[in-house]
């Protein structure tokens, strides 16, 4: 292994690594896109606020409650130096990526006539044929919802996102335009400030918002927020090595501070009688009642273990893994890959076809011999139908995961195989 | 337990040849359905006059165990009255929402009772009952047809 | 104790009462109102979920995504025993509490027109004055965006439900009535089977729905959604033992199917195309996205927990406890408690204000001695200028609170007056 | 940390009897701030003609940090030219935001100073500074005003 990643020292960190699937078999862990798995740091931090600290933050003037909200405002800043936020008031926790952009989308459709937020007939929303479900259906929703356009950008052959009519779909209508940074079934990553660089500057040219995705590229290589250039990014906790219930949104804070709220209630407001309220700034304005604190304080354990790690080491480890698989998976026969074969912009996520054996049960053979993989559309469906596919089998590497764990997956894929088609 | 016992002889034959695999023109009843978890369709059409079950053809793209399925039940229940089709669909989902404790009466289901196994997986009961859902959808609209 | 519960043996249950406050004193913790702090098989059950089967639930044919599939609907299952749910389907999974009242507000606004339940100019939103702004201001904007009108019931001076003018209040133009079960400031228990049934019998009348909040109820005494005849009902996991970043809506299932979704995403649609989508029934159709899993699954162990005590047996207990507390603290000069002072239809919750002394300062001494209780709005801010108050300080009792604790509650104030009064 | 470290003789004397707690008419500019987080709330008088604090005066609810803290600030800034003004409230603001390693400068802050030990409690801080900040707000205002 010529990376700088300790495979055996990290899985010793993993709890779940000691466990055995169907039978006696070691778990290998394949399905990362979909949720990672958890080091034991991340859970002890969690517990470590429930019988330490815990408490409402925010909420009172007790010793508890003093603690309870320096760790969750402490978990702020670590996410926000994560990230390379201008400010900690740019980090709102959410529960997931799928709310941080119903957020968004509910807070822009909240947005009064005369407001630059305000969106309506005539408008037109954004997004690619790549895109999550989670950055898809609010989008629809929030076109219907206002009668604004929702148009994409659709994508190629090998899985990259199509520039042909760039500035045709981003035109001068355009309010927002929602990408994903890495696609959750192809494994590309969209360059925004190389490779794809003319789209970012059409959306800055057009005056639209700009929503980055990205659930699949936080967790996997660094993200600086300021370099990205984006306006408001999202990614989720569970996806990061940290607990399940806690997301992102970070949003520039001179937009955060003008966006309409969208869950309303408790420590969020300014002044509130019978009739109406006003809000307080940004974060607080967008986490209405007591925070999920225990998982923030986990995502704030879980950023400090990756980057303690390195985000830059986990790509390059992850870069190999992908290199290995993809040249060991073209091997076998009838196998074809859904997603660029080359390692340019790509994330380790692998979909792939074998003819004449479906997805699932692929997917069940590989769980026999103890590999995890994810079968189906992956919420994202409308690229199962541009590829022609029902469903994949998708791989996806992390830090933890080995060369050997590769090679099992290359070595159970051929005997699945035979198993379906030779027998 | 390992794949064989899952993956049947039975249910990979009938994967590899599939049993009515090929839609009937004019059927008294065409319905589509579609297992939303991973995207597998089938399309059935049924013909019957309201009393008897006179044939069941379909397309569809899925896993081995749809597959088969839909072969095993298209096979099984033509022929058979509404009342007794009906009464074979509901003992086949019985059987695989048991968890695997209800091995099935080889007697009235037949090739079907080789999926037991699947009930002992979760994720694939569904595949399991696709067909057999949309037969029964069929028939139910069939019989309000006719009314 | 002429009570059932083992204060002694549950304190020990619950690792925080092993920690010390202000140097060396106890923890003595009145704030259970806020949140309830966590007993160790919650903390146990989520630790289980992480570190043995963990994996996106619903999406995956492996193993561990099976399991965690049966955790996370088995958690599903107990809240709707819990409840006495017709349905484990009628058993949503939010983030909270107040994220449930704004999906039913954000549901209910998404209803187009010819819905039963789109509302609209004409249409009226019927609160109280006695409501957490969880319950308010979701109603305000509701109210605000589609243009219907809000209306409130107010409050007697003793702090129970001013009926004075209720058919005049609930009208038939009234679609949705949101109403808490119990006060988080008063203390006061809505009983909507007693006291209070002329207010669901209206409800029923003019066709409104009806929403119950019971954050404040679901933890302390037996709630049965069956017998209590609302159509909606909510709790946060937090407040019950449970973990931080859980919540629950309970709706009736034939309301549930037809309401259209609030956070959309994965895992919730039936078909969808880049154009539109359709939807899942319930519960899925509410939860978008990889859920929070391990929290559903420490609720859960939570509610099996309080069951095992007993939900009748805590409410005992603790109506003991405020008879001690309110008998205590009326002797103390110049202390005037802000709620009913008799113990029908009332829970553990006991506000109060002491002449000369500002809650503040109050509740800035109590810490002091090692005593946590919450001072300040409480989240209730209209109910604050009803009774002419700034802010009060809050005194609430859970299973783990002693008649001990009481007494040094009781104690601290006399001690804290004579600081800031007689100095 | 006992309770007499934080809630100083200054401060309850202050707070017992507090300075030019009496709004004086005609104010060159008039604020009314709120503590979102407890409901406490102020109005504050400014009198000044753009280069000197003729005069600051107050009402306002609140606890005795609160209240004893408008009344050290309204006592102290009086007479003061605004940059001087400005200064101590930055100062004051500093040394509440230390967490209590900032210990105040006596000869600038002067009574002030009580206020340090406020600096470890940090839900508290915003009460010792809510007339402080109103003060700035209604200075730039009539600064504003001038020009
Ligand atoms: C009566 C009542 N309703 C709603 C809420 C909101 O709950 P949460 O902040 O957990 O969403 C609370 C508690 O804060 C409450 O006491
Ligand atoms: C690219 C992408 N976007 C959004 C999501 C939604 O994330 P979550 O389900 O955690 O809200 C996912 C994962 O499911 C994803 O892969």
């Amino acid at each position: 292994m010529n990376s700088a990643i300790n495979v055996e020292k990290i899985k010793s960190e993993f709890p779940i690594f000691s466990r055995l699937i169907r039978g006696d078999q070691p778990l290998i862990y394949l399905d990362s896109a979909a949720t990672s798995q958890k080091p034991l740091v991340v859970l002890d931090a969690e517990r470590n606020f429930y019988t330490k600290h815990n408490a409402a933050a925010h909420r009172g003037a007790h010793q508890l409650a003093e603690e309870a909200t320096e760790l969750f405002e402490g978990a702020r800043s670590k996410v926000a130096r994560f990230l390379n936020a201008k400010s900690e008031n740019e980090i709102i926790f959410t529960k997931s990526a799928t709310e941080s952009i119903n957020l968004l989308a509910y807070s822009l459709g909240n947005a009064r006539p005369g407001s630059k937020f305000h969106i309506e007939k005539g408008d037109r929303i954004v997004v690619s044929e790549m895109e999550h479900h989670a950055n898809l259906i609010p989008w629809q929703e929030l076109a219907a919802r206002t009668g604004a356009e929702l148009k994409w950008l659709g994508v190629t052959d090998e899985g990259r996102l199509a520039l042909s009519n760039l500035e045709e779909i981003i035109d001068k209508r355009t309010k927002v335009v929602a990408l994903t940074h890495q696609s959750n079934v192809l494994g590309t990553i969209n360059d925004f400030n190389g490779a794809l660089s003319q789209v970012k500057n059409r959306i800055k040219e057009v005056g639209a918002l700009f929503l980055v995705d990205a659930c699949q590229s936080v967790p996997h290589l660094k993200v600086d927020v300021q370099a990205l250039g984006a306006d408001f990014l999202t990614f989720s906790g569970h996806k990061a090595v940290g607990p399940t219930g806690v997301g992102v949104l970070w949003g520039r804070n001179e937009l955060l501070d003008e966006l309409p709220p969208f869950l309303t209630g408790g420590s969020m407001i300014e002044n509130v009688t019978m009739e109406s309220a006003t809000y307080l700034p940004a974060p607080k304005r967008f986490e209405a009642g007591v925070p999920n604190m225990a998982q923030a304080v986990g995502l704030g354990a879980a950023v400090d273990y990756l980057e303690k790690i390195s985000l830059d080491e986990i790509h390059q480890h992850e870069l190999s893994l992908t290199k290995r698989a993809i040249e060991g998976l073209k091997q076998i026969p009838g196998l074809s890959i859904i997603g660029p074969e080359d390692l340019v912009d790509r994330g380790a996520v692998v979909s792939f076809a074998v003819a004449g054996v479906h997805p699932h049960d692929l997917g069940q053979a590989l769980d026999q011999y103890g590999i995890a993989v994810r079968t189906g559309h992956h919420c994202a469906w409308p690229l199962m139908r541009r590829y022609k596919v029902v469903a994949t089998t998708r791989a996806s590497f992390y830090l933890y995961n080995s060369e050997s764990d590769v090679d099992a997956l290359i070595e159970g894929v051929a005997r699945a195989r035979k198993y379906f088609v030779e027998r | 337990m390992d794949l064989d016992s899952l993956y049947q002889e039975v249910i990979l034959d009938h994967y590899k040849r599939p049993l009515n695999k090929k839609l009937e023109p004019n059927p008294t009843v065409q319905v589509h359905h579609v297992n939303t978890s991973c995207g597998d369709e089938v399309t059935l059409n049924l013909h019957t006059d309201g009393r008897v079950v006179a044939k069941i053809s379909w397309e569809g793209v899925g896993c081995s165990i749809s597959q088969a399925s839909h072969s095993v039940m298209s096979d099984l229940l033509k022929g058979k009255s509404v009342e007794e089709a009906l009464g074979l669909v509901d003992e086949f989902q019985k059987m695989l929402q048991s968890k695997g404790i209800d091995a099935g009466n080889e007697e009235h289901l037949q090739d079907g009772v080789a999926f037991a196994g699947v009930a002992k997986f979760p994720a694939r009961v569904k595949c399991a009952l696709l067909g057999w859902m949309a037969f029964k959808d069929a028939l139910q609209q069939s019989i309000a047809k006719k009314r």
